[in-house]
């Protein structure tokens, strides 16, 4: 058996071997999980960790059901999940479509390389939690500023792989592009876009997680609505089971979005390790 | 606030009459989530209910630090903020945010204290001397850590000072990473229970370093729209009333404003000093708009700290700190309530 | 314009040179090269592996300059890639993203010159009709190659570029898909240069043919056969003729004393 | 010339015009800066903005000069810069082999992507401002707990590129190694990881973003020397000319380090785009 | 171990069938493909393209499992891929990280066998000692392919697997190689199996011939020359008697009757 699984992954086989296979691995992860609950639950009950450095799972699915039948602070677990995303989702739909046109653009032409690339490098360096001040200076601190601050994170990763994207895009492709009558336009649009894909969904999913991950620090300042809010607010109150929580949540729905990608991925890049 | 332009534009120095047809659409206030008097009037909605009848909305947003608030007022984000504490008011005056302070409710009490660990072996503050004291830098316990060392013949030098936000200050306090700590509730109450009280913000304020927090306006809206400011301190007089008449239904208020149960809300109430309008308008605080207070004093020696301490870069006169307390709204006030 | 010459030259390439730099080592790949090619010539281009003759294609293709000499198109300098002349590659680089038919239909579309009855016609004609919705990547290596040749066949460039084209086709697939090349070539006179190793296929298609040396490659013969011109998809019959043979005996003994 | 700029790119061309094209971008480069620079200095000289939401390039220059000679608070700037890159690169380099070498296993094999990819999935959309928290209670206010913030934040992008990386390498490679005998283990170290590997220096791109972006929050909580507690500790006495050098050092710093792997890149990696 | 046959019995297929199954779309490759293949037979298959070459021998390498029916090796199921079955792909997948000479060592460094002079023997052998130290993508289509081979022989494994190895070669080369191949073959009486498209070398290599159908491919005909036997490097007089000529009419025959 030993030569067959190792190459498993790469070689076409029947169906029913690959659904089998595929159920082993759900299996793992259920047990990961199941692992990982199991410790926490261990940890807490007998009273390794306090309570306050770590909530026991109980608590934690308390105030879960709380926080989901009355809501959190005047606004229930619906709005501020629905307030988040819609921050979230501007700013990265924002960023995915500038940061992919504008990294192909400079990965495909110097002269637009030369303009934009130092200043994503150089921007790209700043931590957000450094110039958020700014950009509460210059845009408030209503939504706007905190939809520029997710985009500004979601931004350079996705430059940054879409320009990898087509430095690796083979010569080949672009040449018999040009040979076959494309202009530069129509190469970039039917050539080096698809071939770069690859590298665009790499991006699509980094780029989720700096978005992500800039969530809390964007709602921190002046928020009364949002995961992120939650999150900091309870910290400021000690609720660490809130803090868990909000987490958890976090956790859950950063899965979604990413399957989500996954599953696009796979529908639009089939030719993937084979060209 | 955007100006509703109906008729002419007021002049600079409007009267109540001209102001009553210059109203701005929103009053944008900023706050603090904690125990004072502008919680009691957000909860009872007392604001809404006098601006409303004018057409005004009003729209309450909060902070977690002064700062943050120094940056929204300076981006005219937010026309007036409740309860900022000295530092970020220093700082603002040194940096020329133009805002002016017009409330001085509260002076810091019991509400913020220096702590040991219990078996520390630290008993006096001369003891810190080496140790690691966390505090959140430029919030009023920084300033009121610098002023328990210096009146106890240390430096900021002697000390290892941590800075630290205020939950962050229980996670190291409980693993022992900090041997001190100046901070506030309720943070404070949780390391009370296994530290001991070497100093508090009510001794400093005895020994001449009192600590307070203020209502500033926008001084752009301060000018354009006093009633609004006005109409805000008579909420702010009537949110004092009713915890001095009746602390329970104020505590009920705290309580379901910050999510905390009503004894301890209760409890923390009673870590802060309450100001009258008249205690404002004395000598030791505010003064009156021919004879500014105290308080200019006392920023100045705050603002003279964070410059000594290389925060700031300038030391400025006194007349700078006065310039940005402005009684006269409160004058106002309480010369109509009086007349 | 200075020259009064009536028949038109197409390609001109004088004293080309080309020298591959990598690292330090310099590899001097073409030396020399003159090659004068009139329009409706049907070149094929013979050597021993590794000599250049790739690197001769893409040099009048406009994918790569010369070092050194000059490479014209039309009494012009070459200048960049053009979809007039038309290439296919060596090693078939097909989109994987779209289907052999959209493949095929490329160049038409890019050109604004939708017509899916040629792109059908072609996919016909080089049977690969029944797997026009496949992908490249669904496809055996002879047909990827035919997928490539239609593509650029679809295109109708004024020049035809071909590296190889039949290298891996089964006898009758090769010998369908040479009958189709002539027939093109006879319809619309396109000049087409060709590269093949094999000599009687060279010979039953080329109007001239010119065999390379050894790296660094030159041109050390040109010929001049006839035959392409008496074949039909019925009667190859020339194939057997003396004449043929000895142009067969020649080239091959040019290329094996190469070595 | 028209269609010969187009292909520029992809297409190796004589010395000596390669040379003289990369100047033209040098120019555009540095145009760009200018007029950033030019622009800065015009909206602030003509009192378009206050000095307060924007220092004019004056101030700045000076407080950057006041900095280099007396230091910011006690330590010199170059201490600052040291004690960042300390944590920075530990963090950095930490989450570089890690993320590489589990994100290249589980990307070649299912049992162990099963097991890392579900975790990392979900702690990568934990906002680093969320659970520094929880890394305090673990592992207390030194640098430690900043170096895991740092490495975490490092982490999740180095994996899902490596990881991406094997899913992208050819069919032919993998067969092809085990049918000369490679066995597991080397056809890992000796396809897979080369192969990946342009895909990896994307990561190691995006995961730099990633952990520098992370250096502020890292340095917010008990510091007293780093870049990003330069920049948070004026941004709270409102020094916005201090805030303003600390961002330019920061860009300046991330610039180079960007180039380095860029240029690292190159060497490494000189198939890009040819196999 | 039930029968009791006494030649060596390497390979065995039985019913073989193989279906490529893509979004709805299935393709069926191999239909009933019997085959056996005993140790040191040199096997050479021959069909039009698309047939099914390609998939018969990634399912006896290993790469892909029959949809149907048993592939045995040695007497027990094929089970995944193995270095004694060593492949030359279609379409060369060197290494590009990797010199020529390091994508030639890499079998024997994988199985800790690491012998430079042996890849030097197989580099000279093929003519790339020049190209050593060169990038895979810094050499031509034909010098790839050799590589390609090269990078097999040097592993010595027991069976070779070769797919249109030389279609990519010039005539003398060509010959060069397939003499190469046929004195290895006798030296270690390995077992190979080698597709081609060109009859004459199936006819010179081979003393298993078979020729397969069009798409779904099955095996039509199976022809035992033994032409490979008298030849020698010196002397192919044998591809000019007459049993040779009607050997290759009998194949070509069976080819193009295909369509
Ligand atoms: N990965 C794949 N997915 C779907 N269909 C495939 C795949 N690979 C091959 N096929 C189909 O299987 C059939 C046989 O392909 P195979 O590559 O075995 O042909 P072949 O005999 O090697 O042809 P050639 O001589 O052109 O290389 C073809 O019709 C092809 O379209
Ligand atoms: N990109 C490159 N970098 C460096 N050297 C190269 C490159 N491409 C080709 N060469 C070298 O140039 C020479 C000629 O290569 P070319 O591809 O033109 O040969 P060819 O005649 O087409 O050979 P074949 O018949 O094998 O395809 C070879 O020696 C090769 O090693
Ligand atoms: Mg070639
Ligand atoms: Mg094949």
């Amino acid at each position: 058996m030993e030569k067959k699984k190792l190459v498993n992954d790469k070689i076409p086989r029947k169906k029913k071997k690959r659904h089998k296979v595929w159920n082993i691995e759900t299996l793992i992860t259920i047990s990961t999980f199941t692992f990982i609950l199991l410790a926490w639950f261990v940890l807490t009950e007998l009273e390794f960790v306090s309570s306050l450095i770590m909530p026991s799972p109980a608590t934690v699915l308390q105030s879960f059901q709380e926080v989901i039948t009355t809501g959190y602070k005047g606004n229930s677990l619906w709005v501020h999940i629905l307030d988040s995303m819609t921050r979230l989702l501007t700013g990265y739909f924002l960023a995915a479509v500038l940061g992919i046109l504008l990294g192909l653009a400079s990965g495909y032409n110097r002269k637009i390389r030369a303009v934009f690339d130092p200043i994503v490098e150089f921007y790209q360096s700043l931590p957000p939690l450094a110039y958020y001040t700014v950009l509460i200076i210059w845009f408030g601190i209503g939504d706007l500023s905190k939809v520029v601050l997710l985009f500004l994170a979601a931004f350079a990763p996705m430059f940054i792989a879409s320009m990898s994207g087509v430095k690796n895009v083979k010569t080949e492709y672009i040449q018999g592009a040009y040979n076959l009558g494309a202009n530069k336009w129509q190469t970039f649009f039917y050539i080096i876009f698809p071939a770069s894909l690859p590298y665009i969904f790499t991006g699509l999913r980094t780029s989720m997680v700096a978005s992500y991950g800039t969530l809390v620090a964007a709602e921190m300042v002046a928020g009364v609505s949002g995961l992120g809010w939650m999150v900091i607010d309870a910290s400021r109150f000690m609720r660490s089971d809130i803090i868990f929580m909000g987490l958890i949540v976090m956790g859950i729905i950063s899965i979604i979005l990413d399957r989500l990608l996954r599953f696009a991925e796979g529908k639009i890049v089939p030719w993937k390790g084979k060209d | 606030g955007n100006a509703k332009s109906t008729g002419t534009a007021g002049s600079e120095s409007a009267s109540d009459a001209e102001s009553e047809q210059d109203l701005p659409e929103v009053l944008n206030i900023g706050y603090f989530e904690y125990i004072d008097d502008s919680l009691i009037v957000k909860q009872q909605g007392w604001l809404e209910e006098e601006l409303n009848q004018l057409g005004v909305e009003v729209n309450w947003i909060s902070f977690q630090t002064g700062r943050d608030a120094n940056n929204a007022l300076l981006s005219k984000a937010i026309d007036i903020q409740i309860g900022i504490g000295d530092p970020p008011v220093s700082i603002a005056v040194e940096s020329k945010t133009p805002y002016e302070i017009f409330w001085a409710g509260q002076t810091v009490g019991e509400a913020e204290a220096l702590v040991t660990k219990k078996d520390s072996g630290i008993d006096r503050i001369e003891d810190l001397k080496g140790k690691r004291v966390a505090t959140t830098i430029a919030s009023t316990s920084h300033y009121s850590l610098l002023s328990a060392l210096q009146l106890n013949g240390l430096t900021e030098a002697d000390v290892q000072i941590v800075d630290l936000t205020a939950p962050d200050i229980l996670s190291a306090w409980q693993r022992g990473d900090i041997d001190a700590a100046y901070t506030w509730d309720p943070i404070l109450t949780e390391i009370l229970k296994d530290g001991t009280r070497l100093i508090s913000s009510a001794d400093l304020a005895e020994q001449r370093h009192p600590t307070g927090t203020y209502g500033v306006v926008h001084t752009e809206f301060g000018e354009k729209y006093p009633k609004i400011v006005e109409l805000y301190i008579k909420q702010l007089i009537r949110a004092q009333q009713l915890y001095t008449e009746n602390p329970d239904e104020a505590a009920k208020l705290w309580a379901e404003g910050l999510h905390i149960s009503e004894e301890e809300a209760a409890k923390q109430a009673k870590g802060s000093i309450w100001l009258t309008p008249e205690q404002q308008l004395s000598k030791d605080f505010l003064g009156t708009s021919g004879n500014i207070g105290n308080t200019a004093e006392s920023l100045k020696k705050i603002g003279d700290f964070l410059v000594d301490q290389k925060s700031l870069t300038t030391k400025l006169e006194v007349s700078s700190y006065e310039a940005i307390i402005n009684p006269v709204y409160l004058e106002n006030v309480v010369n109509k309530t009086n007349n | 314009m200075v020259n009064l010459e009536v028949k038109a030259k197409v390609l001109e390439l004088k004293d080309i040179q080309l020298t591959y730099g990598t690292k330090g080592r310099d590899v001097l790949a073409l030396q020399n090269v003159n090659l004068d090619i009139e329009e409706g010539e049907f070149v094929s281009i013979l050597g021993p592996s590794g000599c250049g003759k790739s690197t001769l294609l893409k040099i009048i293709a406009g994918f790569i300059e010369p070092t050194d000499g000059s490479a014209q198109i039309d009494g012009s300098e070459i200048n960049g890639i053009d979809w007039n002349r038309g290439v296919v590659f060596q090693q078939p680089a097909l989109y994987p993203w779209l289907t052999v038919e959209q493949n095929v239909h490329f160049g038409l579309k890019m050109r604004k010159k939708e017509d899916k009855e040629t792109v059908r016609y072609f996919l016909d004609k080089i049977g690969l009709s029944q797997f026009m919705k496949s992908k490249p990547y669904e496809l055996s290596g002879g047909m990827k190659q035919r997928a490539a040749i239609a593509r650029v066949l679809v295109n109708n460039p004024r020049v035809l570029l071909m590296d190889e084209p039949f290298s891996a086709l089964d006898a009758l697939t090769r010998e369908q898909m040479q009958n189709l090349l002539r027939d093109i070539w006879r319809e619309t006179k396109k000049t087409i240069i060709f590269i093949t190793h094999d000599v009687d296929e060279a010979l039953l298609l080329a109007t001239k043919v010119i065999v390379m040396s050894r790296r660094p490659g030159r041109i050390v013969k040109e010929l001049l056969p006839t035959f392409t011109n008496h074949i039909t998809a019925e009667d190859n019959s020339v194939r057997f003729t003396k004449e043929f043979q000895e142009y067969r005996e020649e080239i091959l003994h040019l290329i094996n004393s190469q070595s």
